[in-house]
């Protein structure tokens, strides 16, 4: 399992989520460069065929963070988010794959600390279930 | 409209067995406003089955593509160039779309993704509710529109069964009591004679007790 | 008169008051001089851990306005700056200021830290109040703007070890204290105010006892950017689990402080509490020793409701002191309502300091003071006793943040009517340096800057290998590195390769977009593309910084980040910038006090205004009302008021009428009347009112029985003379269940009213039944005066000792149970007055009309409590008055200021824009089913036609309406589905 | 063809009628049915035969009243329009006349999301209603439900009916209940009455009619096995009420079950004494050996000849 390198993307919205990245950076907290940032306006703006592309492109682990609940900039983005994750989770479950490998996590621009927490939450999430197994069979492309 | 559940993952890959290359067909019709039968459906449909058949070591080639209505053959032509090659059509429609689409395309594997449920149409942002069976003989004007053969358990015509508790139907105490509702609001039109008088056995045959439904224009025939 | 007017305004003080100054003066067209002593602006709301009653992280709360400052064309941030002098008249001063040096040049400071890592010295935390070091080269605090360190001369050693290391060069310890005069049409102050300090008070045993610090100190222990980053340590480094919190250290005449109340402090406590509770890893025990809980804003009512819910405690008790108890305890010795004196140990005690005005500035000023010391305001202004002098927030006296948001927005709308016509001399109104080229037919070119950021990513990522990498990327024209890409001499390079190799994609690889995205839009724009074909990805922040420890696979995510970029700015399309036409009139619904006041507050600064007010007169309430605590000589100052409308060419007053039908958005309403008159206009402003409760708790129908109005009524035709005994009793029908809030204004109503029965009927004894007096910030000193008088005070609890009123023959008989003396009070009297509940009126039907919130008080719902007090979340629709929460009179007036300064910018402007993020429907894909417009936060999606119809104007950007679409009709402009798969492909697949 | 029904005579001559009900089993084997019919043989004048209640698979209600003929007993015929339609139904009332059946109860049937297959389709071509109006149809005008005439013998049934004065608004249900007597219903047998006040509501309702008049009505009585029977029965039968006193009378009784028949048998001496109540109907489903005693313990033993 050492030889596992996990690819993980978090999707943050700008308002919060991303500025608490942004914080951890300011604070050098240290976590794995497996977790790479894609900012979002909102996280209720991340549509289900999104996440799904990440898993098919081989993503090993998704998570959306937005902001707190209650305090979302666009009242119900980031609880909408969480409802489309519930529902992924279920997507990902029917098709074989661990649905843990989404998560859905609320902060404020101010935790920048819980921020690195999560990155290493999900970092060891993943390394704990290895690879995507999607990863070991080559996709046949979209015949679109 | 027409509303329908998605079946689940397992019973539409069972259905599609070996098939290799598959085409998820969206409507925009009925389904895709009860958020079961749209594009984004059929996208997410496709993700799931080529997930699923990657799992297992097999990969597929999948694709989607939209059309207006499949209950029409004309909207069905277009995908033609789209088939070329295609094992397997998965079908976002109600039942009406995927008969369409197989009678369209007579060599082609037709497989529904949906459960078609019922005539209804939305009472809560995200809730869809039956209101028609379809009966082919609609007495909506006797009952001061509400409908019991529909809304109805039983699907009385005469009045309420003895189960109803409170206001609520004997085998769901979520769903109200039609006949109380009508009751309720003859009485407030005082109109109750209308449901005094016996309703005789219904004609059932209008509906689709009667075999194969038809219906032609009258000032057009072919 | 015969002065030429300037269009600068000068807005003393950089916290939440003087920003929100400052951005809605700029927004209306004024260019503004923000000055601040310190050296961020910010205030005090960036030390709090949160904001009550929402519960909010304060700091994310301010941190966007303080970008919004910095990136304000039109706003002068002067930072370490003071006012030593203003001389002239409105709308022509001339102010001195002293800057003292700050050592550090705010262009090339790249705050990246270096210099504070090898900085030998370490001085308290001035931001942390204390529990925690900083260097003598700092940053204020890391979110703080300007975002650039500041030398503190006092402790540098001069050792010059900071300079050393500054790669950019910005240390320049040479810089001497200069003198600058300004010319302003204007000046706004927003001093804020100073915690009182308890250092002095043996009582308390503050300093000399570890575990007991101020409520500022406790801020900072709670904040999770603190020194113990939100773990609840105390001073000696143990988890408390006892907490005691002790009110009016420096109030209500306690502890030789002030007369006044702080406002404030009851309400920061228990969101103390609540945090302390809720953040601790251990169960925290919470008390609040209090004399009275002032829950008058709001939503407060229900936030302690909450709070006891939750098992806070309120012990109603005088402190009588502080003391070491030992063992690291702390003994608080109070007197209970019996009277009988008692101690309880705690481990930590958090003495509630409160507000104290800044003299010096005002003095310097020559301004008019309170007795309390503060900035002595208007009646229903902001003026001071120097006409173009302006005061605003809580250098007017202590009050909460949507108060002093308020007052701040208020204070720019009495400036805009003063400068009316000078204003514009600033345009914000962006002129475009050169005009676009069309690139959408053109290959996209991508050029690649990747920013070295002196060492701070430079030190960690092999910065030209990724420049390398970027080379080989499909479309990438140009690609380079950068020392500085923020710099000036970098934006004037990128725009010379933008030229020289035809680009039309820009990617910078450097820090956040959140607070530079701006800037290299800018600079794409001024080389002539479009703004919205630049694309950032943060290799600082989210690389460098977090994996220092591992430089190469730092480089090769630095390298995805990159790919990530380039594959979405290839996908880029230019946004025109959506601009619609402002119909420059307003509807005010509502011709009470604060409608009255907002149509003339538009209509001064030369805005038509269309009044609409269902009954046949203007005035509302205040037109009926004599007395009242917060306008002296009401009936006075309301006619006047009256007078000024009704005389004013742009305001057309249509009476006994009421709005039946709006369509239309910000910038362009069509509004039609009940009697079919149709009305065009750009803003809306909803002032409904309130009506006064009367439940049927007291002899309902008694004429005996009064409401504050009828009694004020009474006395305000001299009816008042022959009263022998008069018993108010507070709070009927307000904070009850049914009614979980409290109605601000009856205290202080009650005790004016109080005071006019002993004025007319000397000899009259008056009782007052209440359960928490609620004279906060000033009216302290009138319930003070009350007690002088000779007013006798009962306090009751409605579950224990609730008062009963009997009818006999002659006259009436309250009963009180008295539950410390055991005994029932039994007071015959001739009058009875009810302070009765305020009562939203027509907010519901109106919300309706006006598609906009109402809470679930039945008051309608700001965008946001203390930011945005007055603002719907529906742009350009604005409210003021008792229809927002109840409050005093002259509140709802300075509330109808503060939405004219906000709806007269957007009138001003002329225009409004959208954004460049916003949702667009394929009406092609679109199947009308309906999920866009049920789920919108905004309403802003429509179907009129066959398919939803997005108002780029209006919507709001969130994208939460493009997931919802079942057919993939809709996408965010700027963050499309299919560049978010680009992406995501590029950066898993480095597909380039 | 045998004579007529005898519960008609009973009631036509101004008898308090007693009926009781008897549930056939969930197999081919009669004999315990038997028994229990051979116990309360003579104590009642008709017995009830249900059919699949609660949608419940159990032997046919035609096959267990022939049973119950031939042991002497006169069976009342249930038949709901759950599981069979218009001409299944009409066949099978052919076919028991042919048998010498009399009684003919007419119900509308428990949903089958009760009973043990609630996969099944519910059938619901005809309502009680319009089943009652199909039956007089057979006597009266001889003819089948559409309207074609029965050449000779055509079935001349006693037709009931039942109806629930507990359930939903009293007014409807009277309503209801004048709808089913014009339609042909010639004795009602009603839900089982625990709640005396609103049935006494309910009966003068009916006398304002003038509904006794035109039909017999026989009260139901469940005697109460135990304090959890009448909980079961009040929060799980649908259109039961079961009021507070009768379940804290058989909670605090030493003996449930004897606390059980006493109520029982005070319902039917006081529905007895309501004018327009024409007879009981005793539903011991489970416990049919307690009918004997609860008739004879309130006077209406021996039943007339």
């Amino acid at each position: 399992m050492s030889s596992f390198k996990p690819k993980i993307i978090a999707f943050c919205c700008y308002n919060c989520a991303y500025a608490a990245a942004d914080l951890a950076g300011t604070m050098r907290l240290q976590y794995d460069p497996c977790v790479s940032v894609i900012g979002v306006p909102c996280t209720g703006a991340i549509d289900l065929t999104t996440v799904l592309t990440a898993f098919e492109e081989g993503a090993d682990g998704v998570f959306i963070a937005g902001c707190l609940k209650g305090e979302c900039h666009y009242k119900v983005g980031n609880l909408r988010a969480l409802e489309r994750v519930k529902y992924l989770k279920r997507v990902l479950s029917e098709a074989g794959i661990d649905g843990d490998r989404l998560e859905m996590y609320f902060l404020s621009a101010a935790m920048g600390s819980r921020f690195a927490e999560i990155a290493k939450e999900m970092t060891d999430r993943i390394r704990g279930m290895g690879p995507l197994p999607l990863n070991g069979c080559p996709e046949e492309g979209e015949g679109k | 409209m027409i509303v329908a559940e998605r079946k689940p993952l397992a019973e539409i890959v069972a259905a599609l067995g070996k098939c290799r290359k598959v085409l998820v067909v969206s409507c925009s019709g009925c389904t895709a406003v009860c958020f079961t039968g749209g594009a984004k459906q059929a996208e997410v449909l496709a993700s799931s089955i080529r997930m699923h058949y990657r799992v297992a070591g097999v990969p597929v080639n999948t694709g989607t593509v939209a059309v207006t209505r499949q209950c029409d053959r004309e909207f069905l032509q277009p995908i033609e160039h789209r088939l070329t090659g295609v094992d397997a059509v998965v079908s976002l429609a109600c039942g009406v779309g995927v008969q369409f689409l197989a009678e369209a395309f007579a060599d082609l594997w037709v497989v529904p993704a949906l459960n078609t449920r019922f005539a209804g149409g939305r009472v809560g942002t995200t809730l869809w509710e039956e209101r028609c069976r379809m009966c082919g003989d609609c007495i909506l004007h006797l009952t001061g529109g509400i409908c019991p053969v529909t809304r109805c358990s039983k699907s009385l015509l005469n009045g309420p069964c003895g189960g109803a508790a409170g206001e609520h139907c004997e085998i769901d105490s979520s769903i109200p009591c039609a006949w109380i509702h009508i009751y309720e609001r003859l009485k407030r039109a005082g109109r109750l004679e209308l449901w005094q008088k016996l309703q005789q056995p219904k004609d059932w045959s209008r509906g689709n007790a009667g075999g194969l439904g038809r219906l032609a224009r009258e000032d057009y025939s072919e | 008169m015969g002065v030429e007017k300037s269009g600068r305004v000068m807005v003393v003080g950089g916290g939440i008051g003087g920003i929100q100054a400052a951005l809605d003066l700029a927004q209306a067209g004024f260019s503004v001089y923000l000055v601040e002593q310190r050296y961020a602006i910010g205030g005090t709301m960036p030390i709090l851990s949160r904001t009550f009653p929402s519960n909010e992280c304060s700091l994310c709360n301010i941190s966007p306005r303080l970008v919004e400052c910095g990136r304000k064309p039109g706003v002068t941030v002067m930072t370490g700056t003071e006012v030593l002098a203003a001389e002239g008249e409105p709308g022509a001063f001339k102010v001195r200021l002293l800057e003292h040096p700050r050592s550090v040049l705010i262009d090339r400071c790249r705050a990246c830290g270096d210099c504070a890592g090898v900085c030998p010295v370490e001085v308290p935390d001035e931001f942390n109040q204390g529990l925690a070091k900083r260097k003598a080269i700092y940053q204020p605090y890391p979110q703080g703007f300007p975002k650039a360190y500041v030398v503190d001369r006092t402790a540098c050693l001069e050792c010059s070890a900071c300079e050393a290391v500054c790669k950019p060069e910005a240390i320049n310890r040479a810089q001497k204290p200069r003198e600058i005069m300004l010319d302003v049409g204007a000046i706004v102050l927003c001093l804020g105010f100073q915690p009182f300090d308890p250092t002095g008070l043996q009582r308390y045993g503050y300093g000399r006892i570890t575990n007991v610090i101020t409520s500022l100190e406790f801020e900072r222990v709670l904040s999770s950017g603190g020194p113990s980053h939100g773990r609840l340590v105390m001073p000696d480094g143990k988890v408390p689990g006892k907490i005691a919190w002790v009110q009016c250290v420096g109030s209500r005449k306690n502890s030789d402080g002030q007369r006044h109340c702080s406002s404030v402090c009851c309400m920061a406590s228990i969101k103390m509490a609540l945090a302390a509770t809720e953040q601790s890893e251990v169960a925290v025990e919470a008390v609040i020793f209090h004399q009275d809980v002032r829950t008058w804003g709001k939503g407060y009512e229900r936030y302690y409701r909450r709070a006891r819910d939750q098992g806070i405690r309120f012990e109603r008790a005088a402190v009588e002191r502080v003391e070491d108890a030992g063992a690291g305890q702390v003994r608080v010795v109070f007197a209970g309502e019996d009277g009988k004196t008692r101690y309880e140990n705690y481990d930590l005690v958090v003495l509630a300091v409160g507000m104290q005005p800044h003299d010096d500035l005002p003095r310097r000023l020559n301004l008019k003071l309170t007795e309390d010391g503060f900035i002595a305001t208007g009646t229903g202004s902001l003026v001071t006793s120097r006409p173009g002098i302006y005061a605003a927030g809580c250098c007017t006296g202590p009050k909460d943040i949507s108060g002093t948001v308020t007052e701040a927005a208020a204070a720019a709308s009495e400036v805009a009517v003063l400068l009316g016509g000078a204003r514009g001399t600033n345009s914000n109104n962006a002129k475009h340096a050169a005009s676009e080229r069309d690139v959408r037919a053109e290959t996209p070119k991508v050029g690649v800057f990747v920013c070295r950021c002196g060492v701070n990513i430079g030190g960690v990522v092999d910065v030209p290998q990724v420049v390398s990498e970027a080379s080989k990327m499909a479309n990438v024209v140009a690609a380079e590195e950068l020392t500085y890409a923020c710099s000036q001499d970098s934006q004037n390079y990128i725009k010379e390769v933008i030229r020289k190799k035809g680009l039309n994609r820009l990617v910078i690889a450097s820090c956040s977009p959140r607070t530079h995205k701006f800037l290299f839009q800018n600079t794409l724009r001024e080389a002539g593309i479009n703004r919205y074909l630049c694309e950032m990805t943060n290799i600082r922040d989210h690389c460098a910084w977090v994996h220092g420890s591992e430089p190469q696979k730092a480089t090769a995510k630095a390298a995805g980040l990159v790919r990530m970029a380039v594959a979405k700015a290839r996908t880029l399309e230019p946004v025109e910038e959506i601009t619609g036409a402002v119909v420059p009139s307003a509807l005010v619904v509502g011709a009470g006090a604060a409608g009255l006041s907002a149509a003339l507050g538009l209509a001064e600064q030369g805005f038509e205004v269309h009044l609409v007010e269902k009954s046949d007169h203007l005035g509302g309430y205040a037109a009926r009302t004599y007395f009242d605590p917060s306008v002296p000589d009401l009936p006075a100052f309301i006619s006047k008021l009256i007078d000024r409308v009704m005389t004013h060419p742009l305001i057309f007053a249509h009476l006994q009428r009421q709005v039946a039908e709006v369509r239309g958005h910000i910038g362009n309403f069509t509004s039609v009347l009940d009697n079919g008159d149709t009305i065009k206009h750009g803003v809306a402003v909803l002032a409904p009112g309130s009506a006064e409760y009367r439940g049927d708790e007291y002899l309902p129908g008694d004429p005996d029985v009064l409401t504050l109005s009828e009694m004020d009524s009474l006395l305000g035709r001299g009816k008042g003379n022959s009263l022998h005994n008069v018993v108010f009793i507070q709070c009927v029908g307000s904070r009850n269940e049914t009614r979980p809030y409290c109605s601000r204004s009856c205290c202080t109503r009650s005790l004016d009213l109080a005071l006019q029965v002993k004025v007319q009927s000397p000899a009259c004894n008056v009782y007052i039944l209440y359960r928490d007096m609620m004279t906060f910030g000033r009216y302290e000193k009138l319930y003070q005066r009350a007690r002088g008088a000779g007013v006798v005070f009962i306090r009751f609890d409605p579950e224990k000792n609730k008062p009963r009123v009997i009818r006999n023959e002659n006259n009436l008989t309250v009963s009180v149970p008295d539950h410390i003396l055991r005994r029932t009070l039994i007071i015959d009297c001739d009058k009875v007055v009810l302070a009765t509940a305020t009562v939203p009126d027509d907010v519901k039907a109106l919300a309706g009309l006006f598609k906009v919130a109402a809470d679930s008080d039945g008051y309608f719902l700001e965008a946001h409590h203390s930011l945005r007090p007055v603002d719907f979340a529906a742009a350009g629709i604005y409210m003021c008055g008792d229809a927002h929460a109840p409050k005093t009179l002259e509140e709802s007036i300075l509330q109808a200021k503060a939405v004219a300064a906000r709806a007269g910018a957007v009138l001003n402007r002329g225009v409004v824009e959208a954004g460049g993020v916003f949702a667009r429907v394929d009406p092609q894909k679109c199947v009308t089913c309906l999920n866009c417009t049920l789920i919108c936060p905004y309403n802003v999606p429509v179907i009129r036609e066959r398919y939803s119809e997005i108002e780029p104007i209006q919507c709001q950007g969130c994208g939460i309406c493009v997931a919802e679409c079942p057919n993939n009709a809709i996408d965010l402009v700027g963050y499309r589905k299919d560049q978010m798969a680009a992406q995501v492909r590029a950066l898993l697949r480095g597909e380039v | 063809m045998k004579a007529g029904s005898r519960l008609k005579q009973v009631l036509q001559k101004g008898h308090f009628a007693v009926t009781c009900e008897m549930g056939p089993p969930k197999s081919a084997q009669i004999q315990g049915m038997l028994a229990k019919a051979r116990a309360v043989k003579g104590y009642v004048d008709a017995v009830n035969v249900t059919d699949c209640q609660s949608a419940v698979v159990r032997l046919s209600s035609l096959a267990g009243a022939v049973h119950l003929l031939r042991e002497g007993l006169e069976p009342v015929l249930q038949v709901t329009c759950r599981d069979r339609n218009r001409i299944a139904i009409q066949s099978d009332l052919l076919g028991a006349y042919s048998l010498g059946i009399r009684n003919v109860l007419c119900l509308t049937g428990d949903h089958q999301r009760f009973g043990n297959h609630p996969t099944a389709k519910g059938v619901f071509d005809l309502d009680s209603v319009q089943l009652v109006n199909i039956v007089k149809g057979f006597s009266e005008r001889r003819i089948f439900a559409n309207g074609e005439p029965i050449k000779e013998g055509a079935p001349d049934y006693f037709i009931g009916a039942v109806e629930n004065p507990f359930s939903g608004p009293l007014e409807l249900r009277v309503l209801r209940l004048e709808k089913k007597i014009r339609a042909g219903a010639a004795f009602i047998q009603t839900q089982a009455v625990f709640d005396l006040e609103r049935f006494k509501r309910f009966m003068s309702l009916v006398r304002d009619r003038g509904l006794d008049e035109k039909c017999f009505i026989l009260a139901g009585v469940i005697p109460p096995k135990s304090e959890r029977a009448a909980i079961f029965m009040r929060d799980k039968v649908p259109g039961i009420s079961v009021p507070d006193d009768i379940v804290t009378r058989l909670r605090n009784a030493a003996d449930p079950k004897q606390e059980g028949i006493r109520i029982a048998k005070e319902l039917i001496s006081a529905v007895q004494s309501i004018e327009g109540v024409s007879g009981v109907h005793i539903m011991a489903i489970g416990w049919e050996e307690v009918v004997p005693q609860l008739v004879s313990e309130t006077g209406l033993y021996p039943r007339p000849a």
